[in-house]
């Protein structure tokens, strides 16, 4: 170790400016997203151009009668020419005046360009402000409740069988099988595997024509596929998700738990035996309390990961039906959907909050324990 | 061997590197579509559309970034794309934009030799009179397919032209009770908004968003949730496109965009048939969809895009376009009798749903803009909290109700058929707010 | 009873052999010392014992029990590791406690032993702390107390010590000694320090290469090294060992020296015998020898190469023909190097070990271990 | 020397059969519980093994038989129908070529920036250090579509949206505090002394690192440099938020997921999971060091 005034933070610099850009000034930005609202008015102008001076402004859906119209032509930056409209309308504005101006056929909509008499606002200048509509929409939409719920219920049984399922392999693995480094290679390679191909192969497993139903009904155990992935009984989709979870990220906590091991002296473990503990006693009372802070690890690695679960539901179940507050992310966001990234950026950062504040939790949980530790000092 | 993998690796990372999404020829046509999104169709269309000649680029977007684009290239004033075309419902946004040329002449000049479907060519100028913003590309619907083996269980007396939706209904059960397997599919995963606003929603009140919380409306869905829905196959809430689960015999009975239904009718014309969607009290509702041709001010060549647009609008073209693409032309030159067998069957079924005596054509609220997505999810929700999470009916509907004319009023979206056409926005009738 | 027999214990790692065939037996309330070089097997031996590893051949009887195959826990033993083992999230306490705990003992008890095992290392008043904030020392006792804590009878322990400082081991290797003899409990104790094995053993198993070649009275293997090994690896400085010759004089032998002569004891004879003509290795211990600065007849003189004054003795280095000798002598024996000096050699202290193998030439070897 | 019996008792016969029956018995129950572990381990890998299995055995069927039920668990015939079919459908190759492209740009660009980051926090001892290990952990805890969302948006803004570069710029901010941290522990298990006698010897500083402490921390980034490969070809959800016409697989694979016929999807299962297959077995001995450190 280095003692040293400027080197570590030169070093640091680029990392933590990189990290600054795309952390810290997206979240800055999601927050403008989420809390406010761009609203349109129309400016009218003094002369058909847009540079000319406003003589007033129009809300959106305003109905105006049409005093006067232009048709000129427009040179194109590529050589080209069109034909551009411009109308003298008059209007009621927000405060009741009646205000007249030019307005350029982009803003307003017209039956006939050259004829109609009447028109109706259709665009205008964006102006943004605060609000909270966003957060309003996210919390009375029906699926909310029912994302945090799935969501909640996906963590709740995914992560404990997870670390069961890391210990055992952990524990299998320690225990020097022949072959030990092929199984910790199978083992580790559901890694490598993105949610969205788990999800493919469990859902190929458990569809209605799936392996499972071709295994059952090959073997004679029923006589027509059972359907798995129902409305009616969502704990079924429920389960097959938790199944693929469960396969596709127990790796990581194996791999941490596994290095949590091998930080444990063998002594530990030798004097639990000979000091009487048997194999249960000495997970008990003496692996697992040395593997706290590894478990802590991937406990927080894992219930943030858990919040994010996405493909997996989606390649599983289709997505609507069985939802998740990240799938409620995307919806919103999809252009071929709400195409409302401002609600998306509401569903983000409520993500964000609600994970920070269980990894807080599990810290605070841990420190307590670590403080009696160290109290006595 | 390794070193074969390491090279063929490399050969890719450098494809990445040299070859980026840019383009390398000197500026061709450039066609943006937002239709043919699906990899194996995406294909076919390119072939189509290239042999329009050899500096054709065929790009396939979603329709939120193809109008980002168009808007970004308008703001600069430099286009790359020649023509676009998208479904009906994409062109309110770039018409109240003002981004699209005005195509009068260009269509006045194509009539001249081809009859194009007159509805279509008034869609085409969105609600103005004087303003062509595209030229009707092609058509296509969502109909019903079956699987020969379900015939059997078609309710006496039932005419599969005609059907009801209280015929299919027990046709529905039959099968149920006769295979105990539920043998009917709805694409609750896909296009299950099309179902009910173009189908449903029709069939029942006679209208798609002014009599959305009617009582009819509330007897529709509770048609859908007691009688049909017992007998639909589970696994539907997974079904996006329905022609897989039709080939793999999952289900029997299908109801899917024509497209979506074709590869069934091409691997397998002998196994199926295709037939109109079934009628409820009010008629029989169907959302006819119609795709048109735009020129953008961004251009480069106007010249170029409506010989384009002329070529796409030739019948060889457009038969081609329905025999490898599922969407049926919008002029009346093209000879239908020569097609494949399940292009054929399903063309039938297109004319004779179209044709029907009690046939109500059901189109979108046009204006909704960057929001059309919106409406969309109302009626998915509906659905969802209705069928699937057993809410009470009526109350639903008031609610989504609520939402949808907030909607309406917000984008000033205006009603089209089966609802009377509207000034400014479409008014839900039994007062949605 | 807690008699420790182990019978013909073969341990192989691979083909490395790390326990060779040892069979010994650690009477009841006796405080045996496996003392090695590392890599001897002794530690192998003691966790083999412990039942941390099973013997591939053999038995190991424990009380009268066969405990080969058994687990650790159903040997009825405790253990004192080398680096401790102290748990470090639980309390000194539940440390003490953990033996007992896990044989769910009553809490009365369990609160009485760990008290009295914290008593007698006098950690009593550190029992509500976290081993984290002991020193090594204490960690020590820490782990002495849970091996005496669940009173087993058998205490084995693997270089308790040899983390420790040199002052703090002097001191705790008496306090270990008195507090396991008082106890009486039965204790095998590996250490590769011979200082401590002669300090502490009642008896001492000296293994290499995974046998043992010596298991006697810690003052026998000094005196009585059974070969050069032995010899050389205990005390300091070690035995020195000269390069004689076996000659017949007579009836009996002698064996030469240079121009020098020894006359073996009688008992030794009947093996000179067969070493006749044979060079034979001359092994005494620096300070078995008595230097003299006049000339003698039954002494045999050497250069003095170097003269290290030690305080308690002065220690010399000399040459006696190619070999060099260490001899120790009383600090008022002044000489400088370059002197000749007389080197007396009783008779019974003098070890005669065949030049191959290293093998002492002496009947009571055998019996030594006994 | 061979060691002697000095157990004094003689053994009678039928001792010496009741001490082997015992060994006998032990040496079973032993043997029943290496089996009882090898048991364990193997379900495990079965469990691990069986989906892979599956879906290579679809990928390697013929269509029809991807179609058919009860469906083979075997393929046969075995057809590379379906994995051409994929390989050959549009926009595979070239997202393909997206994902290599992001995956390498992400790879270069965070190795470049984790390597001096992760030696300061290895090396040196400054006011923070803690703090910034704080941080990096906290950060490579963010939800992905936090920072996805307004990034799209920000993306749209300046222009640079659905690039593939654009795309390796966040899949950096997301692999870069792992790496930094993985590669911190990389540089921490290169003993300190190796550094001060190249320094010694006549090394500046920058040659001490470059000529003794590199070499030896190579093999370690080389691995850190394949997870976050891994991880960028992986990653999901940014990618189908910060792509559109330029995806890359994954995000092109689920984007068609609901529209695809069950044999692509399942061949695009298999051939997405393949190099998975191959970097994990490379980098498996280094897995447990890189989580050992981080875990500290």
């Amino acid at each position: 170790m280095r003692r040293a005034k400027w080197t570590p933070y030169l070093l640091l610099v680029p990392s933590l400016f990189y990290l600054a850009l795309f952390f810290l000034y997206p979240m800055t930005q999601a927050f403008g997203l989420a809390f406010s609202r761009e609203t349109q008015t129309l400016s009218l102008r003094a002369e058909p151009v847009e540079s000319a001076a406003t003589t007033g402004a129009l809300e959106l859906q305003t109905e105006v009668v049409v005093l006067d119209r232009q048709q000129l032509d427009e040179t194109l930056p590529n050589g080209g020419t069109r034909p551009s409209f411009w109308y003298l309308i008059q209007g009621t504005d927000l405060a009741g005046e009646t205000v007249e101006g030019w307005a350029s056929q982009r803003s307003i909509f017209i039956e006939n360009r050259r004829t109609s008499e009447t028109a109706r606002v259709t665009g205008g200048e964006a102006t943004r402000e605060w609000t909270f509509e966003h957060v309003n929409r996210m919390l009375t939409d029906f699926r909310f409740s029912s994302a945090i719920s799935t969501t909640l219920l996906l963590m709740v049984l995914i992560i404990p069988a997870q670390f069961v399922l890391a210990i055992i392999m952990a524990l299998v693995l320690q225990s020097q099988v022949r072959g030990s480094s092929m199984f910790l290679y199978i083992y580790a390679i559901p890694l490598g595997i993105s949610d969205l191909v788990a999800g493919i192969l469990w859902f190929a497993i458990f569809t209605q024509r799936g392996f499972l139903n071709s295994l059952m009904v090959s073997a004679g155990l029923i006589d027509l596929p059972f359907i798995f992935i129902r409305a009616e009984n969502i704990s079924w989709m429920i389960s097959i998700i938790v199944l693929a979870e469960i396969w596709r990220a127990t790796s990581i906590v194996m791999i941490i738990v596994v290095s949590g091991l091998q930080a444990i002296p063998k002594d530990y473990l030798e004097a639990g035996e000979v000091f009487g503990a048997s194999m249960w006693q000495r997970l008990r009372h003496i692996i697992l309390p040395l593997l706290k802070p590894s478990l802590q690890v991937a406990l927080i690695l894992r219930t943030i990961l858990a919040f994010q679960v996405f493909a997996v539901v989606i390649a599983i179940t289709g997505g609507d039906i069985l939802t998740v507050l990240s799938n409620e992310t995307f919806r919103w966001y999809d252009p071929a959907r709400f195409n409302n990234p401002s609600v998306a950026a509401v569903y983000a950062g409520f993500i964000m909050i609600v994970s920070l504040a269980i990894s807080l939790f599990y810290m605070r949980a841990v420190r307590s324990q670590d403080e009696a530790t160290k109290s006595a000092t | 061997m390794n070193t074969k993998i390491r090279l063929s690796l490399m050969a890719l990372a450098a494809m990445a590197l040299v070859v980026p999404p840019a383009l390398s020829q000197e500026d061709p046509v450039t066609f943006i579509s937002t239709q043919f999104n699906v990899v194996e169709e995406a294909e076919r269309a390119r072939a189509i559309v290239q042999a329009f000649g050899s500096g054709v680029e065929f790009v396939v977007s979603e329709e939120g970034p193809a109008i980002d684009l168009l808007r970004a290239e308008a703001q600069s004033g430099q286009g790359v794309q020649d023509v676009m075309g998208a479904l009906h419902g994409t062109f309110p946004t770039l018409a109240g934009e003002d981004l699209l040329f005005d195509l009068t002449d260009l269509l006045a000049d194509i009539e001249a030799s081809a009859d194009i479907n007159d509805a279509y060519v008034e869609l085409g100028r969105m609600g103005t009179e004087d303003f062509q913003y595209y030229v009707p590309w092609m058509q296509a619907t969502l109909t019903m397919a079956a699987n020969n083996e379900a015939l059997q269980y078609l309710p006496e007396g039932a005419d599969i032209n005609a059907l009801t939706w209280d015929q299919m209904a027990e046709w529905a059960q039959a099968m149920f009770d006769a295979t105990g397997e539920a043998k009917m599919g709805l694409p609750v995963a896909g296009l299950i908004h099309r179902f009910m606003q173009g189908y449903m929603f029709p069939s029942f009140t006679g209208g798609m968003v002014t009599q959305f919380n009617s009582p009819e409306a509330a007897e529709m869905l509770a048609f859908l949730r007691d009688d049909l829905w017992p007998y639909v196959n589970p696994q539907s809430i997974s079904y996006a496109f329905m022609n897989e689960p039709l080939l793999s015999g999952e289900v029997w009975v299908a109801f899917d965009h024509v497209a979506r239904l074709k590869p069934a009718f091409d691997q397998a014309p002998e196994d199926f048939i295709a037939f109109p969607a079934p009628a409820g009290p009010a008629g029989r509702g169907f959302m006819p969809i119609v795709a048109g041709l735009g020129i953008p001010y961004t251009t480069g060549d106007v010249a170029a895009a409506e010989d384009l647009i002329r070529y796409m609008l030739s019948p060889e073209v457009q038969a081609q376009v329905l025999e490898q693409l599922g969407f049926y032309p919008v002029i009346g030159e093209v000879d239908v009798a020569s097609l494949p067998a399940g292009a054929a069957l399903q063309a039938a079924a297109v004319a004779a749903q179209s044709a029907s005596e009690d046939g109500i054509p059901s189109l979108l609220p046009v204006g909704l803009g960057a929001r059309g997505g919106e409406i969309n999810e109302i009626y998915i929700n509906t659905f969802t909290r209705v069928i699937i999470d057993g809410e009470d009916i009526q109350t639903v509907l008031d609610s989504e109700a609520e939402r949808l004319q907030a909607l309406l009023n917000e984008t000033g979206a205006s009603c089209w058929a089966p609802d009377p056409a509207s000034e400014g926005p479409c008014q839900i009738a039994t007062g949605g707010m | 009873m807690a008699e420790i027999v182990i019978e013909n214990a073969v341990k192989k790692f691979g083909k490395f052999t790390a326990i060779d065939n040892v069979s010994l037996t650690v009477h009841e309330h006796e405080f045996l010392v496996l003392l090695g070089p590392s890599g001897c097997g002794k530690t192998t031996l003691l966790r083999a014992i412990a039942g941390l590893g099973m013997l591939d051949s053999g038995r190991i009887i424990i009380g009268g029990k066969d405990v080969t195959y058994l687990a650790p826990r159903e040997r009825g033993i405790s253990m004192v590791f080398q680096n401790y083992a102290i748990f470090p999230h639980m309390k000194v306490f539940d440390n003490i406690a953990f033996g007992l705990k896990m044989q769910k003992a009553p809490k009365a008890q369990i609160q009485e032993r760990v008290e009295n095992a914290a008593k007698l290392l006098h950690i009593e008043t550190m029992l509500d702390r976290f081993p984290s904030q002991m020193s090594g020392g204490q960690r020590q006792r820490i782990a002495v107390a849970r091996a005496i804590a669940v009173e087993s009878g058998i205490v084995l322990m693997d270089e308790p010590l040899s983390n420790l400082d040199a002052l703090l081991r002097l001191e705790m290797r008496a306090e270990l000694k008195t507090l396991l003899k008082r106890l009486g409990v039965t204790t095998i104790y590996v250490t590769h320090d011979q200082i401590e094995a002669m300090s502490m053993g009642d008896r001492i198993a000296v293994m290499r290469n995974g046998k043992v070649l010596q298991l006697d009275q810690p003052t026998k293997v000094y005196d009585l090294p059974v070969d050069q090994f032995v010899g050389g690896f205990i005390g300091t400085p070690p035995m020195n060992f000269l390069h004689g010759h076996v000659h017949q004089n007579g009836a009996g032998y002698v064996v030469r020296l240079g121009d020098f002569s020894l006359t073996p004891p009688q008992d030794v004879h009947p093996a000179l015998a067969q070493q006749r003509d044979k060079p034979v290795i001359i092994g005494i211990r620096a300070e078995c020898m008595e230097p003299m600065k006049t000339a003698s007849p039954d002494a045999v003189p050497v250069t003095i190469d170097v003269v290290e004054p030690l305080g308690a003795q002065n220690l010399l280095t000399a040459r006696i023909g190619q070999d060099t000798i260490k001899v120790s002598t009383h600090p008022d024996f002044t000489v400088s190097a370059g002197e000749t000096i007389w080197l007396r050699f009783p008779e019974n202290k003098v070890r005669y070990m065949d030049a191959d193998t290293g093998r002492a030439l002496a009947a009571e070897t055998e019996k030594a271990l006994a | 020397m061979s060691a002697e019996t000095f157990s004094n008792a003689p053994v009678s016969v039928a001792q010496a059969q009741a001490w082997d029956a015992q060994r006998r018995r032990a040496r079973i129950q032993l043997r029943l519980r290496r089996a009882g572990v090898y048991v364990v381990a193997v379900a495990l890998a079965v469990w691990i093994l069986l989906p892979i299995w599956l879906i290579a055995n679809m990928a390697f069927s013929t269509p029809q038989d991807v179609r058919a039920f009860p469906k083979s668990f075997f393929p046969n015939p075995i057809s590379l129908e379906s994995i051409s079919f994929f390989l050959n459908a549009q926009g595979i190759i070239p997202s393909t070529g997206n994902s290599i492209f992001v995956a390498i740009v992400t790879v270069v660009l965070s190795t470049i920036l984790a390597v001096p980051a992760g030696y300061a926090i290895a090396r040196y001892v400054f006011r923070g250090r803690d703090a910034i290990r704080l941080v990096m952990l906290s950060v490579r805890a963010f939800p992905i579509v936090v920072l996805a969302v307004p990034l799209a948006v920000i993306f749209l803004q300046l222009g640079i949206f659905d690039q593939p570069f654009t795309l390796a710029l966040m899949h950096t901010a997301l692999t870069l505090p792992t790496t930094i941290l993985v590669i911190s522990s990389v540089f921490a298990s290169v003993p300190f002394e190796f550094e001060e006698a190249a320094q010694v010897f006549g090394c500046t500083p920058l040659q001490a690192f470059f000529q003794v402490v590199l070499p030896l921390a190579l093999p370690g980034i080389a691995a850190s440099a394949i997870l976050t490969f891994v991880l960028s070809w992986n990653e999901v959800f940014a990618a189908i938020l910060l792509t559109l016409s330029n995806r890359t697989l994954p995000a092109h694979i689920l984007y068609n997921l609901d529209k695809s016929s069950d044999p692509f999807k399942f061949a695009s299962a298999f051939v997405m999971l393949v190099p998975s297959l191959i970097f994990i077995f490379f980098i498996r001995r280094y897995l447990f060091n890189m989580w050992g450190q981080i875990n500290k």
